[in-house]
């Protein structure tokens, strides 16, 4: 067994330990340094939250649940952060059951920090079934009747931030979360009809397949996964900040390298052995 | 936001006319007996080939629907299931099929049967290879992981639709040494498929696939006129594509103007 | 008679209470049973119609609503679009019904195993236990009931969120045996992919701008700085390709959504006997 | 003991988290016991919550309340029609569940003329880019001659119904596939980053919520004890792996 074989068979485990601790040393560390690089994409989803009239309703849709909250929390929360900034109003819906819970603690958490009132500033709107066409359609129609209550059963006209909501009209913008395929549907029956600026959040896994909706100008602004959120965050005056998204992206970083050198070792063994197979009598496939 | 943004304009009603007429009238020529024409999609030689492979080690093969769901990305993983089931029953090779819909579990259990049948070896059929393991994503995926180790598979076959899941799949697959053969309209799952199995079917061609193997006159038809259809939408953009070049370069022309008024217009979108 | 039947509607649409409201409830499920229970006795050769006609007018209701907007001459609206509030909430309503059909597959199985005491029958039992706690502590919750939002917590928070992200986050590391052992270039295909994945795995993160930060931020070289050349893989031959995967799903989607409002599709499945 | 979990609830949580987390990366080294039975747990809770979830949010508002507290008697008709699904599990009278599939399968297959023109006609319409014009540098130009030759030869190579044997075709299909790869291989580096980012969020977990507990719980005499006897038995419990296994049932991931 020469080393390349070697290099070709090194065990799972060994790499599972390996990449642990790659991850584990920035975030320790913490650098509070954000990404200088910012994509066309993120400044123009800054651009467009900062052009939403002050008197209308930001959506925010949640699509997200636990297994990516990495990704789509920090996304959630700078979005959260810069609305409440700006002072403009917003509704939180989710469309999935443990989102709700999630983003609304986000909500909380930001609401104490940033000195903002539930109901006045903000709603949540709970937890809603995902039957969209229709769904959508008949909340530009109606905001009211079909949204009808938030998360703690209070009818939306009891609530100053979305009482006045009445159709399409309204709404200033929507802030799509998420790590499935549901960009369609928004664009197909909201945001297309109206006219109104759809920021897309998704996981990095998705970002790659949007890229035509930017080209032709269905999406106005996009977040590429934490990278995207962190990017954000130095927009929104937070180049500092010792945030998680910040963190994540140094960790990201040593990860990427680290990967990279992996495929490069696995490629140079492969190639090698299949040298010595060619020599030898062939086989393997 | 005016009425024409909302409704339908006389654009949609050419081009989605067209597609439509493309599409149904294939699908009736087809159906009335008409010879269509599909090209062999690369993949699909070897399809056979694994399930040879399988029959000569002497050791069962499995397929999975993936997380499809009783709709038409599962309803075509069904056909091709039954493509090979037939082949495997007249070897005598087992086939596992593990899957993660209730819905779909059912339609598999009789489409198995179905093929068992129609190869005449009805009492091959073992009712325990078609399993329902959980709806939960990971569940469902420890539980293939679970058969792939267990039985020892020499083939695997992924055809529907995956998501984060099927490189746990795969992975595990060439750990016990299995041919992978996938096929999925998930683009996001393609690279992972490309990069870990020896014959992957990429994005539509999953359709062309089913499609082909299963003969039906619905799908070959409905693939042709779709053939049509795509050929009209480069046309279009063809044709765009030089009204375009002309209007940046000669923006005063009245044939600029009239092509501006009458169809340009259409495809663009307002901003906010 | 327009009149008349006008008046029957909105005695029957009023609100209801007390004792009244359960006979009309009861009259209602009542009334539900015994259309079931001729759907029930439909000969088996006018079944397949009826699926057909029910797909079709479901599929009809948008079609119309899109490709030919009715208006209302007298009130300038479209009756089909104002109609959209009350089919959403009633497709909400009708459509949570269906969400337990995969809850009975699992009591059958779980309830299996552990009324034959099967092999990890405890693995049986905790799914019980867990199922009927998280939910009954949930309501309890909602009432309000002491001590409840935290024991709650603890299996929401505590179990069901970190699991759900943990089993998420697994891939993560099988990721990385596959990077080192899958992606084998065993083909220019397959090195045409890796290259550009390395290109972008590093344009995205904060490292691979440093590590072309000797280049110039403008002029000709800075074009060759990783985070461009990445960034414009990305908008450009990324854009082009995904947009063309797109417009083959366009048609497809199109395809499909005719043949099944048009009930034109055929196989196993759709020629079973009803 | 309601009043004591009610008081520890933080700590207790961020300790079941911690212990679930250890759970599923146990599956990382072997599949074994204890990772199954975390996983049931799961299952459970998922299942469990969903039906809560459903009722909370959007039975209870929108179908009971106002058919029992607002006296909407014929709501009760949504239950019957709801019932239909369930007709499914009986062999007899599955035909009733296919009618109201169809319904939905029909209202959502409705939306494809509307999706068809709100989604791509905005995208034939960005495709019809000017190769030249006033502005345009040699550059531009360039991309845009890119942009048509990828996506044309991407398009050719989902045509089914032309026979490839003809060179061009043949040579703009392959190319097709080609390009192709870039788009893969553009997911494919995204996907890691993603992949990535979930498991860096739970050791953020690890070290920003469950550090801090485990520093507070170390000040303690019974929880050394505990450490002290879990390390004894995962050693123990290892070297028993390395032995020849016995006949083992468990899953070798």
């Amino acid at each position: 067994m020469n080393i390349f074989t070697r290099l070709q068979t090194i065990d799972r485990r060994v790499l599972y330990l390996l990449i642990a601790l790659v991850i584990t040393v920035p975030l320790l560390v913490r650098p509070g340094r954000h990404p200088r690089v910012k994509f066309n994409e993120v400044r123009n989803a800054y651009k467009t939250i900062s052009n939403v009239p002050k008197d209308k309703l930001v959506i925010i849709s949640i699509t997200w649940g636990p297994g990516t909250t990495a990704e789509n929390g920090p996304q959630t929360e700078v979005m959260m952060r810069h609305l409440f900034q700006r002072g403009v109003k917003f509704a939180v819906v989710s469309w999935d059951q443990a989102g709700n819970e999630l983003s609304y603690e986000i909500g909380k958490k930001l609401e104490k920090e940033m000195g903002k009132k539930y109901g006045v500033d903000w709603v949540h709107l709970g937890y809603r079934v995902y039957y969209p066409q229709v769904v959508f359609r008949g909340m530009a129609q109606n905001f009211q009747k079909v949204m009808e209550y938030d998360k703690f059963h209070t009818p939306l006209s009891k609530l100053p931030a979305v009482s006045g909501v009445k159709t399409s009209k309204d709404i200033g913008a929507v802030i799509e979360i998420t790590p499935s395929g549901t960009l369609e549907l928004w664009i197909a029956y909201f945001n297309g009809p109206y006219r109104i600026p759809l920021i897309y959040c998704p996981t990095a896994v998705m970002a790659a397949e949007a890229y035509p909706y930017i080209d032709s100008g269905q999406i106005n602004g996009m977040l590429n996964g934490v990278i995207g959120a962190a990017q954000y965050e130095a927009l929104i005056g937070m180049q500092n900040a010792k945030t998680d998204a910040a963190a994540t992206s140094w960790a990201l970083s040593a990860a990427h390298i680290f990967i990279i050198l992996l495929i490069v070792v696995g490629n140079l063994g492969y190639l090698a052995t299949k040298r010595a197979a060619r020599g030898g009598n062939g086989g393997g496939r | 936001m005016g009425e024409s943004t909302v409704y339908a304009n006389i654009a949609v009603y050419v081009v989605e006319g067209l597609l439509v007429f493309f599409i149904v009238y294939k699908i009736i020529s087809a159906r009335r007996g008409r010879q269509l024409f599909i090209r062999r999609i690369p993949g699909l030689s070897a399809l056979d080939e694994a399930v040879g492979r399988a029959t000569e080690m002497g050791r069962p093969m499995l397929f999975t629907p993936g997380l499809s769901g009783l709709s038409i990305i599962g309803l075509q993983a069904m056909a091709i299931m039954s493509h090979i089931v037939k082949r495997a029953a007249k070897y005598g090779t087992r086939v596992i099929v593990p899957t993660a819909d209730p819905l779909l579990y059912t339609v598999a259990e009789e489409v198995a049967k179905d093929a068992y049948n129609a190869e005449g070896v009805p009492e091959q059929f073992n009712p325990e290879d078609i399993r329902y393991l959980s709806d939960n994503q990971f569940a469902w995926a420890s539980g293939v992981v679970g058969t792939l180790h267990r039985e020892k598979v020499a083939t695997a076959f992924y055809f529907g639709y995956y998501a984060a899941e099927s490189l746990i799949l795969t992975e595990n697959g060439q750990m016990v040494g299995a041919i992978q053969i996938a096929g999925t309209p998930t683009t996001t799952q393609i690279p992972f498929f490309l990069a870990s199995c020896d014959y992957t079917i990429i994005g539509d061609e999953y359709y062309a696939a089913s499609a082909y193997l299963s003969r039906e006159p619905t799908l070959l038809g409905s693939l042709v006129g779709q053939d049509y259809g795509k050929l009209t939408m480069i046309a279009l953009i063809i044709v765009g594509a030089i009204a375009v070049t002309l209007g940046a370069l000669y923006p005063d022309w009245t044939v600029v103007h009239w092509m501006q008024s009458h169809f340009l217009k259409y495809f663009q979108r307002g901003v906010g | 008679m327009g009149q008349s039947l006008h008046h029957i509607w909105t005695w029957l649409a009023m609100p209801r209470h007390g004792l009244a409201l359960a006979v009309f409830i009861i009259g209602a499920l009542g009334i539900g049973a015994l259309f079931l229970g001729i759907l029930c006795s439909v000969p088996a050769r006018f079944r397949k119609g009826i699926v057909m006609a029910v797909t079709f007018i479901g599929g009809l209701y948008l079609s119309l609503e899109f490709l030919v907007p009715y208006k209302n001459v007298h009130t300038g609206k479209y009756p089909l679009t104002e109609v959209m509030p009350t089919v959403a909430n009633l497709e909400i309503v009708i459509g949570c019904f269906a969400l337990l059909l995969g809850i009975w597959n699992l009591f059958q199985i779980h309830g299996k195993t552990l009324m034959k005491f099967g092999k990890d029958w405890y693995n049986s039992a905790i799914f019980f236990l867990t199922f009927f706690s998280i939910a009954i502590l949930g309501f309890l919750r909602d009432k309000g009931v002491h001590g409840t939002p935290e024991m709650f917590s603890i299996l929401f928070s505590g179990f069901l969120l970190s699991l759900q992200s943990t089993t998420f986050s697994l891939i993560a590391f099988y990721i990385v045996s596959a990077a080192y052992r899958a992606f084998r270039i065993r083909s220019a295909e397959a090195g045409f992919m890796m290259v550009a994945a390395t290109i972008i795995m590093l344009a995205l993160v904060p490292v691979g701008a440093l590590l072309t930060a000797w280049l110039p931020e403008t002029g000709f070289l800075s074009a060759f700085r990783l985070e461009r050349i990445g960034y414009w893989i990305l908008t450009s031959p990324n854009m082009a390709a995904q947009r063309a995967i797109a417009f083959g799903v366009a048609v497809g989607a199109l395809a499909t959504g005719l043949r099944i409002w048009l009930s034109l599709e055929r196989g196993s499945f759709f020629d079973r006997q009803l | 003991m309601v009043t004591w979990i009610a008081k520890n609830a933080p700590a207790i949580t961020i300790w079941c988290a911690a212990l679930s987390t250890f759970a599923i990366y146990s599956v990382l080294y072997a599949e074994n016991r204890f990772y199954r039975f975390f996983e049931h747990i799961f299952i459970g809770l998922a299942t469990g919550y969903g039906v809560y979830a459903t009722w909370a949010q959007i039975l209870g508002p929108k179908w009971w309340d106002p058919m029992v507290k607002q006296g909407q008697w014929y709501w009760a008709f949504a239950a019957v029609v709801g019932s239909m699904f369930y007709f499914m599990y009986s062999r007899k009278h599955a035909w009733i569940s296919r009618v109201i599939f169809g319904l939905f399968m029909g209202l959502a297959a409705g939306g494809m003329f509307r999706e068809f023109y709100e989604l791509y006609f905005p995208q034939i319409g960005s495709s019809m880019k000017p190769i030249a014009g006033h502005g345009m540098s040699v550059w531009d130009s360039l991309n845009v001659v890119v942009f048509y030759v990828i996506l044309l030869a991407c398009m050719s190579y989902f045509f089914f119904s032309f026979d490839h044997k003809n060179a061009a075709t043949k040579k703009t299909a392959a190319a097709g596939r080609w390009f192709l790869m870039i788009g893969f291989g553009a997911i494919f580096g995204a996907t890691v980053m993603g992949r990535m980012t979930l498991f860096i969020g739970r050791f953020n977990f690890l070290i920003n919520d469950w550090g801090p507990q485990v520093k507070i719980a170390w000040a303690t005499l019974p929880f050394k004890i505990v450490i002290g006897l879990a390390v004894v038995w995962l050693i123990v419990a290892l070297i028993r792996r390395t032995k020849p296994p016995k006949a083992k049932i468990a899953i070798e991931e």
